[in-house]
């Protein structure tokens, strides 16, 4: 790629970057231009390294190979302060903040306001709250960071990343666990920083963002530079084509929700205080029920009721027209129930166990310790879904840790699928799940419900609701506001529901 | 000494060979100052020999380790085990001093030790409390309990079938030599042939995530409390039985840290999950073998914990992860330390509870 | 008020007991504080003692050093203080007087017990200290040797400490034994009773006869060692009285009536017992005291 | 402005508060100002040492050598004050600089070859007092004039004296505040303590932190001990065995997290007070046996506890019914 695309000199040149892990070649000689003002879309299927090359350029990783020119200057950023320092700010994919400090602390740890030698903590919160004031977050910067949902932590990080590139600003994955308007509040802040003249890497799964902000991308698969290209020249399929190095299916509209069985499972006045409001809830054989609303809207709360995460205080479930207690999420895998929740990485995944035991886990919890599951056994239920699911890893010894972020998921999904569950619910089953094992999921959840399971699917993505639902349930402020069935069920009708009363 | 049925691992030598490796340095050292360690003569009818020492010296602490490493493979840590010593100890000779037989002393003593495990275990998994404070508990109380028990005064007892568990001999080989490989012997069993090892482990490295999972965490917090007090129990009435008499001041008073140490020192982090049981007897039988040397080497007493320490030190260092690496790197161009995947997670990764 | 180190060994435990005795039989209002073996602790007690307006403090002083501070402040608050079973390097004027056996004869009298049990002949010993650094320890090695000072026919091969404990005591010997071989050693000479009887077990465990065998002098005099040189397991013990308490409340209660100073030091007798006492009867007396 | 964060340190208070009235409601003479004295007094130096011990808590690890390195401290300097004839406040600065290396060279090893500091500071804690008994097993008494001064340096009110350590202690405390919550260095220790990879990503100096965070722990060890040495005028090997329990015990009671992240310094001098309340009514009560005491003291500490586990999960579950109320976290993104 020796043609320029534009004329400038690129403000940061990475060169021959690789990393090589056990098992597993992460990058192999990529290389990464960026130039300034402009925003370069980082894309890759799952496990595809684009993390990963971003740790490299930042010095949280050390690269086993590859040169790094800023300003055509040779930098050798050894650690994420180094990197600070020489202007490249960075938001990692999951947040990456402390939960022990304030959302002031956060925003300033390590270039604090001083005043004779101490930190001025009063300038620091009137700082802090004026930078947020400029994302549209009116919040109290003295509060602790937990005190404020997923999403308000997102632009925090985003905040702290921006306030700390001089030169470049990374964002892996930001858009995750953001609502729409709040995305487009990113990409205004996007745009400023760009005009700025700073360079911006955005990395995401959505097609769609990377059309509407990006001006340039990379495409990684295997670790490889397969091609780097002007996006005004290109269409949504061929930036798919070079990721996937296949063409990806186009994928019929039709919704086929076929006949629905027997109800499965009902929920009646299911509520707890302080947490959510009563709510009522049919689920037949071969049903999918989407579950929408805003960022805390109460969803993954909904979920954790029905599987017993937090113990309801009110209110009845029933299985087969059975009343049956859940008090914890045992009971609720006694039943066959399963949840694959939203966040993997703390209600999910086991770190350090192989990601084989992963897999199992939640089987061989419910048999219980006394019978434990034969090696063969759990070989073969590995295997299979390892290749059903298509996980990519170098071996199923490895810790579940070291998968990509899509990767996890899809073991975590792996873990539930392997219980043979009757009820399935899903927490945000496609969050950063690249866009083949998107289309990957959507096709197996609507194969499971061919096949008769009922499923409770939680989801901030309209399409895909629309995509695979049944019935909807729109949630507003932790209460049910609107249940949308057949044809009703269109983006559009959902952003109403959601929206309708807002003015009320 | 048993193959796995869940979760398996690469082979069991290879997760010990360190720790043999070291045992193994550990007895040339003794060699060195005492050239006749490997003597080993029956004599009195029993096997009489430096070597039978390190094994049946090193009994209080290898009980301990059993039930140590599965605590702390669940990213707890107990230090109450010395205390609970010092009350099993004091209730079964306060039992066979009231003129009742050495199985209801034994049977008293182990319910003594599951009784505290359980209270520990109950203040972990259901109160919550972090269990270097919990166990911290039992461990400034248990003392003055097992005091209160003998009265404050070593409790002298000739009960034979008591002694002979700490003094005794079966076919010439001591007696706590063979409980501790027994139920070293019997809990890896157990836990390897059932599924409690991946349970444990998977409670150990992610709590939240285990429970979500279907597993009964609070019950298994428990159990492993209370397989710790029944460890700790045990090792209490042996030492007991040794001397004859429950010192209710001075049993296994600082134990708890030898027990810790030797579940480190058999590669188990305190940061929970991957244990090996077998590597924590080694252990053990490593932390005897410098004491051992401490004793035979006939230095003047001072220089006792400067040895030892020096010693842990440079087994500890030859063993970090970072050396490791290095060695790694040597034999094939591998990676370099790093972080891992960066952890989000609130739970924190530097603890030492 | 009365500072007590701990309850570390039976011994103390029994000066606990008695003390309490005593000063019942008084009819005294005592007030009981247990530094579990710190000084810090003691200190704390006493200043607490002082705090509270005691009439009288006894301690027994974990260490010799470190006492001027709080002693004056005692002094200042004209609260006489008696020293138990240790003296300590403060200025005599701060406290009124000191009951205190003397740890170097204690160890001197083992040292001469041996010298005239051997009577010249050859022999090899070995010495279990008490816990490294504490004064005992210090203090009935240096007597021991000087007991045993001048007498070439007797040679300490080998000194470990075995921290006062009979657990300790037993581990140490049975190292000793076969570091040197159990027939080449004569005599053992141990800090205290505890760890004496220990070291019986490993040497009956090794196949040798206690008391015959390897000789066995100890000190402190507690029940078990009564006993076992009652069964011929052991030679000789030098007693070390518990009751420490009784002399010094005589001492108190004369000076709080009519100001008579006492001594400023109350030797309390080192008596050494052998086979030739009755010990068993000795053993009946003192069971009860809480050794 | 009270917030939600600073309620571990409102219930010590409380605790501490209500402690003290109860035990003046038993005993009225422990509202005496002489009580007051004795308690800064007395507990001096494991308030400073305690000190160290928040900051290495704070950081999300532990630091075991502390009992040790006190000890060391005391016997170096009569060791040395003995043999030749060096000013103590040399004396002194040597033996700070050695504490702070010792500390240096512990969280170097913590941090460079990863092992945990559990088992680190344990290896210190044989290896300063194993130094320590090399250095003399007996206990040497230090007759300086110049130690004299020092220890006359009291203000005397009612028969109470107010000494210069428990003054040295308050101050110690106080720097360690300003230290903790007002500079970068401190911030580092939360931000450590809230998660290493994260902090790390943050771009917190992790190595610096932690290297700084043990030499912290190991210089204030050194203060704590030049104070003990004070305190008792002397150097003993077998000086304050298991102080680092009562400090973290301390440390726990006055609301920081073991797990690091969540607490506060002044939090642990009211920890300290409450520590030395125990004991000081137990001595009033005075009727304990040996191994009541330490029943007592195990059943007090599991209460407190307690008692604080309770205020915690009161006042978190009416902070959650009071969030449900406001409006939700999106709500707050315009
Ligand atoms: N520390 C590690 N040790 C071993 N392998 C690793 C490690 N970190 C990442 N990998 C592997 O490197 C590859 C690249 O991972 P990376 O996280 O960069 O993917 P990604 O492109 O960011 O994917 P996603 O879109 O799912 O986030 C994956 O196969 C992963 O399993
Ligand atoms: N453990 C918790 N403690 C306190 N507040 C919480 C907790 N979990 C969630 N919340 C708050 O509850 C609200 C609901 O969050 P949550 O993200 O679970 O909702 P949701 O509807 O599932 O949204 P989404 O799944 O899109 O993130 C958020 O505002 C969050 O701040
Ligand atoms: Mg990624
Ligand atoms: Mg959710």
């Amino acid at each position: 790629m020796t043609d320029t695309l534009t004329p400038d000199a690129p403000v940061l040149h990475a060169r021959g970057i690789s990393k090589f892990f056990p098992g597993t070649i992460a990058l192999d000689d990529v290389e990464l231009r960026l130039m300034p003002g402009e925003v370069h879309a980082l894309l890759g299927e799952n496990g595809a390294g684009k993390s990963t090359l971003i740790k490299c350029l930042t010095g949280a990783y050390r690269r086993d190979a590859g040169t790094m020119l800023m300003d055509g200057q040779e930098i050798h950023p050894v650690s994420t302060a180094d990197s600070q320092r020489l202007g490249i700010g960075t938001v990692y994919q999951e947040v990456n903040l402390l939960p022990n400090l304030t959302v002031a602390e956060n925003l300033f740890l390590g270039r604090q306001p001083m005043r004779g030698g101490f930190i001025a903590r009063r300038r620091m919160n009137e700082e802090a709250r004026a930078v947020l004031a400029g994302y549209g977050l009116r919040i109290d910067p003295a509060e602790p960071l937990t005190a404020y949902s997923v999403a308000i932590q997102q632009v925090i990080a985003i905040a702290r990343a921006v306030e700390m590139s001089g030169k470049v600003l990374i964002l892996d994955e930001p858009t995750a666990s953001l609502d729409h308007d709040e995305v487009q509040l990113l990409f205004d802040v996007i745009r400023q920083v760009k005009a700025r003249g700073l360079a911006v890497v955005f990395i995401t799964h959505f097609l769609d963002q990377v059309f509407a902000i990006s001006d340039r991308a990379t495409v990684l698969r295997n670790g490889r530079v397969v091609g780097e290209c002007l996006l005004a020249e290109m269409t949504q399929r061929d930036v798919v084509t070079m990721m996937l190095g296949r063409q990806l299916e186009a994928r019929t509209k039709a919704r086929d929700v076929g006949p629905a069985g027997k109800t499965l499972v009902e929920i009646d006045d299911l509520g707890k205080r302080g947490m959510m409001a009563p709510f009522s809830l049919n689920i037949r054989e071969g049903e999918v029920v989407g579950l929408a609303g805003l960022l805390g809207s109460g969803r993954t709360e909904t979920a954790n009721l029905i599987f017993g995460v937090e113990p309801a205080d009110q209110g009845r479930i029933a299985l087969r027209g059975q009343d049956i207690s859940i008090k914890n999420p045992r009971d609720a895998v006694a039943h066959r129930f399963a949840l694959c929740p939203e966040d993997r990485k703390i209600d999910g995944i086991v770190g350090d166990l192989s990601v084989r035991d992963n897999i199992i886990l939640a089987l061989q919890a419910r048999q219980g310790w006394m019978r434990p599951i034969p090696r063969a056994k759990v070989e073969e239920i590995a295997q299979s879904y390892v290749r059903a699911l298509d996980i990519r890893l170098a071996s199923l010894d490895m810790p579940i840790r070291l998968l990509s972020g899509g990767n996890q998921q899809k073991a975590l999904l792996a873990r539930w699928l392997a219980t043979n569950p009757a009820f399935l619910i899903l927490d945000e089953p496609t969050r950063g799940i690249d866009v083949g094992a998107h289309a990957e999921i959507i096709a197996l959840i609507e194969q499971l419900r061919a096949d008769g399971m009922a499923l409770l699917v939680a989801s901030s993505e309209l399409e895909e609701l629309v995509a695979y639902s049944t019935r909807v349930v729109v949630l507003r402020d932790r209460q049910q506001v609107r249940e949308l069935t057949g044809d009703q069920i269109t983006p559009d009708n959902i952003i109403n529901a959601i929206a309708t009363e807002e003015v009320a | 000494m048993t193959s796995q049925t869940i979760g398996p691992r690469p082979s069991v030598l290879r997760r010990i060979l360190p720790q043999l490796v070291i045992l193994a340095v550990a007895l040339a050292l003794n060699v060195a100052v005492f050239p006749e360690f490997f003597q080993i003569d029956f004599r009195n009818g029993r096997l009489f020999g430096n070597l039978i020492d390190v094994l049946n010296r090193g009994a209080p602490v290898a009980l301990l380790c059993i039930g140590m490493t599965l605590v702390i493979a669940t990213k707890g840590i107990d230090l109450s085990v010395g205390a609970v010593m010092a009350i099993a100890g004091a209730v079964a000779a306060s039992v066979v001093v009231d003129g009742h037989g050495w199985g209801t002393a034994l049977l008293a003593a182990l319910a003594a030790g599951g009784l505290c495990g359980l209270w520990n275990g109950l203040l972990v998994a259901v109160l919550r409390i972090q269990p270097i404070v919990a166990t911290l508990v039992l461990m400034v109380a248990g003392r003055g309990i097992a005091q209160l028990v003998t009265e404050g005064k070593i409790l002298t007892f000739d009960n034979p079938g008591l002694i002979h568990l700490g003094a005794g001999t079966v076919a010439g080989v001591p007696t706590p030599i063979l409980i501790w490989l027994a139920l070293g012997a019997l809990v890896t069993f157990v836990v390897r042939k059932t599924a409690l090892g991946m349970l444990i482990e998977a409670i150990g490295i992610n709590e939240r995530s285990s429970r979500l999972a279907g597993i009964n965490s609070r019950v298994l917090l428990v159990c492993v409390y209370l397989v710790s007090g029944l460890c700790a129990a045990l090792a209490g009435v042996i030492v007991a039985a040794d001397i004859k008499g429950a010192d209710a001041n001075n049993a296994g008073l600082w134990l708890e840290l030898d027990a810790i140490l030797a579940v480190v020192i058999g590669g188990n982090s305190l940061l929970g999950g991957r244990f090996s049981i077998i590597a924590s007897l080694i252990g053990a039988l490593i932390i005897q073998s410098v004491n051992s040397v401490i004793l035979l080497s006939g230095l003047p007493p001072e220089f006792n914990l400067v040895i030892k320490a020096l010693l842990i030190l440079g087994i500890l260092v030859i063993q970090s992860p970072r050396i490791g690496n290095y060695i790694y790197l040597l034999k094939a161009s591998g990676p370099q330390p790093e972080p891992d995947a960066p952890a989000s997670s609130p739970t924190k990764e530097e603890t030492a509870r | 008020g009365f500072s007590q180190i701990g309850s570390e060994s039976g011994w103390r435990a029994a000066e606990t007991t008695v003390t309490k005795q005593e000063a019942e039989k008084r009819g005294i209002d005592l007030k009981f504080a247990d530094a579990q073996q710190k000084q810090e602790n003691q200190i704390k007690a006493i200043r607490s003692f002082i705090a509270q307006g005691v009439d009288a403090i006894l301690i027994a002083p974990v260490v010799a050093t470190g006492w001027d501070e709080v002693l004056e402040e005692a002094k200042d608050a004209e609260i006489p203080v008696v020293l138990l079973d240790r003296t300590v390097d403060a200025d005599e004027s701060l406290y009124l007087t000191a009951v205190t056996s003397d740890l170097v004869h204690e160890g001197e009298v083992a040292g001469q017990w041996l010298v005239d049990e051997m009577n010249g002949e050859d022999c090899r010993i070995v010495e279990l200290q008490g816990t490294t650094g504490s004064s005992p320890a210090i203090d009935r090695k240096t007597g021991f040797e000087q007991g045993i000072e001048g007498h070439d026919n007797l040679e300490i091969v080998r000194s470990q400490t075995g921290d006062f404990t009979r657990a300790q005591g037993k581990v140490v010997m049975e190292s000793f034994l076969k570091a040197e071989g159990g027939e080449n050693i004569c005599a053992l000479y141990a800090h205290n009773d505890d760890m004496a009887v220990g070291a019986i077990q490993a040497i009956k465990e090794a196949g040798l006869k206690p008391g015959e065998d390897i000789r066995i002098v100890a000190i402190d005099a507690v029940p078990d060692a009564h006993k076992a040189i009652a069964d011929g397991e052991m030679n000789a013990t030098i007693e070390l009285t518990p009751n420490m308490a009784g002399p010094a409340l005589d001492a108190l209660e004369a000076y709080l009536a009519d100001g008579t100073e006492p001594e400023k030091w109350i030797q309390t007798e080192s008596r050494l017992f052998t086979a030739d006492d009755d010990n068993m009867a000795i053993f009946n007396e003192k069971k009860d005291l809480g050794y | 402005m009270i917030r939600s964060t600073h309620l571990p340190l409102l219930i010590t208070l409380a605790t501490f508060v209500l402690a003290y009235a109860l035990c003046a409601s038993a005993y009225p003479a422990m509202l005496s100002l002489r009580v007051v004295a004795n308690l800064l007094t007395d507990n001096a130096f494991l308030g400073i040492a305690a000190v160290g011990m928040t900051f290495v808590i704070l950081s999300g690890g532990i630091d075991l050598s502390i009992g040790s390195v006190i000890a060391f401290t005391g016997v170096f300097l009569a060791v040395i004050l003995r043999e030749t004839s060096i000013h103590p406040l040399a004396a002194f600065a040597l033996v700070l600089l050695l504490t702070t290396a010792f500390g240096t060279a512990m969280g170097a090893t913590i941090h460079y070859l990863e092992m945990p500091p559990f088992i680190v500071t344990l290896a210190g804690m044989f290896l300063a007092r194993g130094a320590a008994y090399v250095l003399s097993t007996e206990s040497v008494p230090i007759t300086h004039e110049f130690y004299d001064t020092l220890q006359g340096l009291y203000w005397k009110i009612d028969g109470a004296r107010f000494r210069l350590i428990g003054g040295l202690m308050v101050l110690t405390f106080i720097v360690g505040a300003l230290v903790a919550h007002r500079t970068r260095f401190g911030q580092n220790v939360y931000a450590l303590g809230g998660g290493e990879q994260a902090a790390k990503l943050m771009g917190v100096p992790v190595a610096r932190t932690t290297i700084g965070i043990y030499a912290v722990s190991g210089g204030l060890a050194g203060l704590s001990g030049i104070v003990f040495s004070l305190y008792t005028s002397a150097g003993y090997s077998l000086a304050t065995v298991g102080v680092e329990l009562d400090a973290i015990a301390a440390v726990v009671i006055g609301g920081t997290l073991l797990t690091g992240g969540y607490g506060f310094v002044a939090g642990t001098f009211f920890g300290i007070l409450i520590m030395g309340l125990i004991q000081t009514y137990i001595v009033f009560d005075g009727t304990l046996s040996s191994w009541w005491t330490k029943i007592v003291i195990g059943s007090l500490l599991f209460a407190f506890i307690l008692l604080q586990k309770g205020l915690t999960w009161a006042a978190k579950k009416r902070a959650a019914q009071a969030r449900m109320r406001t409006a939700t976290g999106s709500a707050a993104l315009s």
